[in-house]
């Protein structure tokens, strides 16, 4: 059922704008905001860019149209790459 | 379904040739597309691997167990290895560290390796899940042909300037960084490049067999009747994609410290050492697994066969495939206990160390419980699968006491670490090889291995393997380190001289004996008696199909019906039950899935 | 042999063809190195705070932002060349196809652009000749960080840069063989998989750009 | 070759936690002895009892659920427990340094230890700091507290008889400490990879009588250096 065909054709230019919308709010926060402390600068940094990355992941890369069980793989190798990062910080200090 | 005409497609893309018509020789032989082709060439190519190891593993025991004297023939080496003298030609510590390095990266990366997943992924996943062939025949041909240049380089490294790598498999940085600390500048380097092509070939070969595997089962191959061995080398195919990538990026970036003079392992430039030891580990360990889980599953089909009975606990021991992969990827600490590594995280990774114990241990049992009121039938690939059992069982216990990081800290580094990886990778990973190339060599060559010269050559490999590997523990414990040149430079060690010659005098037995197997392998191929589709008696797809199977494989498409270990079950009258054959009484098979349609044959790609 | 997978299809698998899933399944290794990369930034990052120069001192933030916005615009492109061939449509394919291929190369030549003004500026990846200036400052007036730096983000982005410009390459293949007429609404795996790739390209300079640029 | 090359004793060790270390390993060895001789044992055993003979057909069993759990839980408590045990140790050896440790820098460098004393102000980086080369000179019965460094590459520590090891970081500086319980002379080691010279990099620990080492320091600090 779940083939990738059947849908319509998604909303690329809505995801467009939202994108280059995303990217100009981001430089704006980044260049104008630099009172803020260095820590809330990168949380709202980054949860624009991993809005961004999930908006072309979805919508272009199609995956909101793909079967769940392809979801779970392309899922899997992300637990990882926390793991690594988180605990070898952990170490440095 | 809407899929069909996307699915031929993709396979017009993939370009698998399936054309039935003669194909020239050299598509056939050299540039092969067909899988079983493929695993031959990876064979020849990493047993001739193994035999360069074994010869590197030679000359380091007669360094040990003779230091600083004069090895016979050795005058031919280049200066830059052996000193010339007046009575022979003495060993350079230069040449050793060369010899440690080399030895543990063509053993673990152009050995073992492309043994177990180039040979048996190649040879087995399509056959054993009924596939005409791997996913991207052409992608395979390329795994192949990029790790050919790879092994290329890695020998090459022994000729240039400053001789070849001498910083350990490991690598560690910061010595691997600067070649005015290790004394070795470009082969340093070429281990470098050679082993990210390498990379390159493994990441490719895994994401064929993953895509295999998913998406080119048989009608009624459901995962739980996929046999063993496939479902080792799939998890280790996942390990690989995920694994490999982190090494990649780590080599590219000790190669720009060494190049262009980057600081990223290197304190004085700013940088981390310990990163290298953590991203190196964070692929290392899992590349452990890489190198025992299809041993596992290529143990757990002989076993099941030899002892004409079921595996015992068929889904425990794929769980435990499985939770390995996983826990495989939160241990890598357990090799850096004594870096200087945060020790918090030293008993964290301790605990997950001694949890990730268990899924091996639940193997064990089940492959003991396999054998309990079995049928058991002795012959070579038996044999070698029953001691890579009882080796695993030794290999398994002594980790215990690495995990153990109080206990770490007295024999890290020392010669018990040598004598637990050789029991996991030779005891292992090795006599698994032994007992798959035997098992599986008459659906390769169409013949059989001979049976006399294989019990001859597992015996002596058996009882020289123990003595070589088993005194190595008490020389750790004793307290001789690993990787050292010249131990009789500690008084506390010269002690174990004695010991250490007696292993450098049954290594060498040891590597003699394995001309037996070369010997029994090249005459079998031509001489061996011939064996038929299914001289096993075995369940699995490949037994159904010629030796060697025909280009495509399967003449039509098998249908699946059971579990691949039904053997001496009480439906059929002989001791064993192909996966194909219809049930009694049956509909079809449990998954309902509908009747393949017919391949028209010689369609254009 | 081509009915395999459509016979082969009993067993659903991923319930997708293979090609698509032999993409998504080596783009995963491919976060993995990325993985690497980005990781490796972070804990230096981490351990030397110092060692990094503040969003906008060093780097050229409005040229990069200009050169994010480019392959964004790139990605529109690809999935319009898909959504033509979706509908047969040859000619908006190649339109599409030809479009996403000048971007591409577009971004990749101000990437270089950039790195000449950097290095010139002296800031370069190498332990002994570094230094680097704030922008606009006179020349060497200010030094800010050390040599990770330099290392960090030219390893990064360059390979970053290396994956876009394999994707020219590949992008110019698909046009070729899209111009003999090899894609159609039935048969448009190549370009599927082309754009899989070349978004997750994108995807992975939205998280850089942010990673290297803006934090 | 004498039998006792053979033997899994551990050498004898003369610091205060060695004895901990040794009785773990000696638990450890117990467990997994004990364990490999029950699965070698039945292993050869079913080898011999159940080896093929004509006409007998193998059990046709698929496993027991019961004994999957059984095992998996008896093999996780067990390898569990030896963690919990192990932790403890660990903490003493590498967190928990004693408060007024006699601290000395050993600095390790291709191919050799460079071990400085803060001299009488106990005070480094003075003018009265002495150093001494491959040789760790400390006091009986008092603890030791070594800050481990490294100038090139890594090194490791390895002091077989009193049970330490520790990899010297360039760029971090490493504590390790012990306290010895018995005067004499002792072995220092390299245990990592650090290069061509790696094999020669070894010296002595000497452990003298509280007196012994004053007398050995103050002759020490007084020596006229370069």
């Amino acid at each position: 059922m779940e083939t990738g065909e059947e849908h319509k054709s998604p909303p690329y230019m809505t995801v467009f704008v939202v994108l280059a919308a995303l990217t100009v709010a981001e430089v704006l926060f980044a260049l104008l905001f630099t009172g803020l402390p260095k820590f809330w600068m990168a949380v709202g940094l980054i949860f624009m860019a991993v809005w961004k990355a999930v908006l072309v992941a979805m919508y272009y890369m199609h995956l909101r149209f793909e079967p769940k069980r392809l979801w779970i793989l392309v899922a899997s190798p992300i637990p990882l790459a926390i793991i690594l990062v988180v605990v070898v910080i952990q170490e440095i200090f | 379904m809407s899929t069909t005409e996307k699915d031929i497609a993709s396979a017009v893309d993939a370009g698998g040739q399936h054309d039935h018509h003669e194909i020239p020789w050299i598509r056939k032989y050299v540039f092969a597309t067909d899988h079983k082709m493929i695993a031959k060439q990876f064979m020849f190519v990493s047993l001739f691997f193994l035999v360069v190891g074994g010869a590197l593993a030679g000359m380091m025991r007669f360094q040990l167990g003779f230091p600083g004297q004069p090895m016979p023939g050795a005058g031919i080496l280049p200066d830059a290895m052996m000193a010339p003298t007046p009575d022979g030609a003495i060993m350079l510590p230069e040449f050793y560290n060369s010899l440690v390095t080399m030895h543990g990266t063509i053993m673990i990366f152009f050995a073992i390796m492309p043994l177990l997943v180039g040979l048996f992924g190649n040879l087995l996943i399509p056959l054993q899940i009924g596939a005409e062939d791997m996913a991207f025949p052409r992608l395979n041909m390329a795994s192949f042909w990029l790790a050919v240049p790879a092994g290329m380089l890695m020998l090459a490294s022994f000729a240039v300037e400053g001789g070849a790598a001498g910083a350990g498999w490991t690598s560690y940085a910061p010595l691997s960084t600067s070649g005015e600390w290790t004394g070795v500048y470009l082969g340093q380097q070429l281990w470098l490049v050679s082993l990210t092509i390498l990379g390159f070939s493994s990441l490719v070969g895994a994401v064929n067999y993953i895509t295999t595997v998913i998406n080119m089962r048989a009608p009624g191959m459901t995962w739980f009747r996929i046999p063993l061995a496939t479902w080792s080398l799939f998890v280790t195919a996942v390990l690989v994609l995920l694994a490999i990538p982190i090494l990649a990026g780590a080599l590219i970036m000790l190669l720009f410290d060494q190049t262009i003079g980057t600081g990223f392992f290197r304190s004085d430039v700013g940088g981390e050492p310990l990163l290298w030891q953590h991203l190196f580990w964070f692929f290392g360990h899992p590349e452990v697994y890489i190198l025992i889980l299809p041993a596992m599953g290529i143990t757990s089909e002989v076993l099941s066969n030899r002892a004409r009975k079921p595996i015992f606990g068929y889904h425990s021991m794929v769980l435990a495939l499985i939770s390995i992969g996983f826990l495989g990827w939160i241990v890598w600490g357990h090799h850096m206990f004594q870096s200087g590594m945060n020790p918090l995280l030293g008993t964290s990774f301790m605990i997950s160390t001694m949890a990730i114990a268990v899924p091996s241990a639940i193997k064990t049992f089940n492959w003991l419980g396999t054998l309990w009121k079995a049928d058991i039938h002795l012959d070579v690939p038996m044999l070698h699968a029953l001691s890579f059992v009882s080796m695993f069982i030794i290999g398994g216990l002594s980790g215990i006491f690495m995990a153990s990081t109080p206990v770490d800290i007295y024999i890290h580094d020392t010669y018990f670490i040598v004598a637990h990886l050789h029991y996991v990778l030779f005891g292992g990973s090795l006599f698994a090889i032994f007992a798959g190339i035997t098992y599986w060599f008459p659906k390769m060559f169409g013949r059989m291995m001979n049976e006399p010269l294989g019990k001859v050559h597992f015996v002596l490999t058996f009882i020289f393997y123990n003595l070589v590997f088993f005194p190595m523990h008490n020389l750790g414990l004793q307290g001789m380190m690993r990787r050292i040149y010249d131990f009789t430079q500690y008084d506390f060690l010269q002690p174990l001289q004695p010991m250490n010659q007696f292993i450098t005098l049954f290594a060498f037995a040891l590597i003699t004996t394995q001309v037996l197997f070369v010997i029994n392998f090249f005459w079998s191929i031509s001489k061996g008696e011939k064996a038929g589709n299914n001289p096993w008696h075995s369940n699995t797809l490949e037994w159904t199909v010629p030796s060697p199977p025909p280009h495509g494989n399967f003449a039509q498409m098998p249908t699946v019906f059971r579990g691949p270990y039904e053997y001496s079950s009480p439906e059929s009258d002989d001791d064993f039950l192909p996966q194909t054959t219809p049930p009694r009484d049956g509909p079809g098979p449990s998954s309902g899935v509908p009747e393949p349609t017919p391949t028209p044959e010689g369609a254009e790609a | 042999m081509t009915t395999i997978t459509a016979d082969r299809a009993p067993m659903a698998g991923m319930k997708v063809y293979h090609l698509k899933l032999g993409m998504w399944v080596f783009l995963l290794s491919e976060v993995m190195f990325f993985t690497g990369l980005i990781g490796a930034y972070v804990i230096l990052r981490f351990a030397h705070p110092d060692a990094f120069g503040e969003p906008g001192v060093v780097l050229n933030v409005p040229l990069t932002a200009f050169n994010t916005f480019v392959l964004i615009c790139s990605s529109v492109t690809m999935v319009k060349a898909f959504a033509a061939i979706e509908q047969n449509d040859q000619q908006g394919l190649q339109k599409w196809l030809l479009a996403t291929i000048l971007l591409g190369a577009f971004f990749v030549g101000v990437q270089a652009w950039e790195y000449t003004l950097l290095t010139t500026e002296g800031f370069v990846p190498m332990a002994e000749s570094y230094h680097a200036i704030a922008r606009g400052a006179a020349e060497g007036s200010e030094v800010i960080g050390g040599p990770l730096y330099g290392a960090t983000f030219y390893t990064m982005t360059g390979f970053h840069g290396a994956h876009v410009s394999i994707g020219v390459f590949c992008l110019c293949f698909t046009l070729w063989r899209a111009r003999k007429g090899a894609y159609t609404a039935g048969n448009l795996g190549g370009v599927e998989i082309m754009g899989l790739y070349w978004h997750f390209v994108d995807l992975v300079w939205i998280l850089l750009f942010t990673i290297v640029y803006l934090i | 070759m004498t039998w006792s090359d053979w033997s899994w004793v551990l050498p004898e060790a003369f610091s205060t936690f060695s004895d901990d270390v040794d009785l773990i390993y000696y638990v450890i060895l117990w467990v997994t002895g004990i364990i490999f001789v029950i699965t070698e044992g039945v292993l050869i055993y079913f080898l011999v009892k159940y080896r093929h003979k004509e006409g007998r057909k193998a059990t046709y069993d698929h496993g027991s659920t019961k004994l999957e759990i059984v095992w998996t839980t008896a093999t996780l408590v067990v390898c569990l427990a030896l963690g919990i045990v192990s932790k403890g140790v660990w903490d003493t050896m590498k967190i928990d340094v004693p408060e007024g440790a006699m601290e000395i820098i050993v600095t390790a460098q291709q191919f050799e230890w460079h071990v400085t004393y803060p001299g009488p102000d106990g005070a480094f980086g003075t003018a009265d700091d002495f150093e001494v080369l491959n040789q760790i000179h400390a006091p009986v019965d008092e603890p030791v507290w070594i800050h481990l460094r490294a100038t090139d590459v890594l090194h490791s520590l390895f002091l077989p008889e009193m049970r330490v090891k520790q990899d010297a970081v360039p760029g971090r500086d490493i504590p390790v400490w012990f306290e010895a319980t018995a005067t004499g002379e002792y072995t220092v080691g390299c245990a990592e990879l650090c290069g061509i010279g790696h094999t020669t990099m070894n010296g002595t620990l000497t452990i003298h009588t509280a007196a012994d080492f004053q007398a050995w320091a103050t002759a020490q600090a007084q020596r006229p250096r370069p």
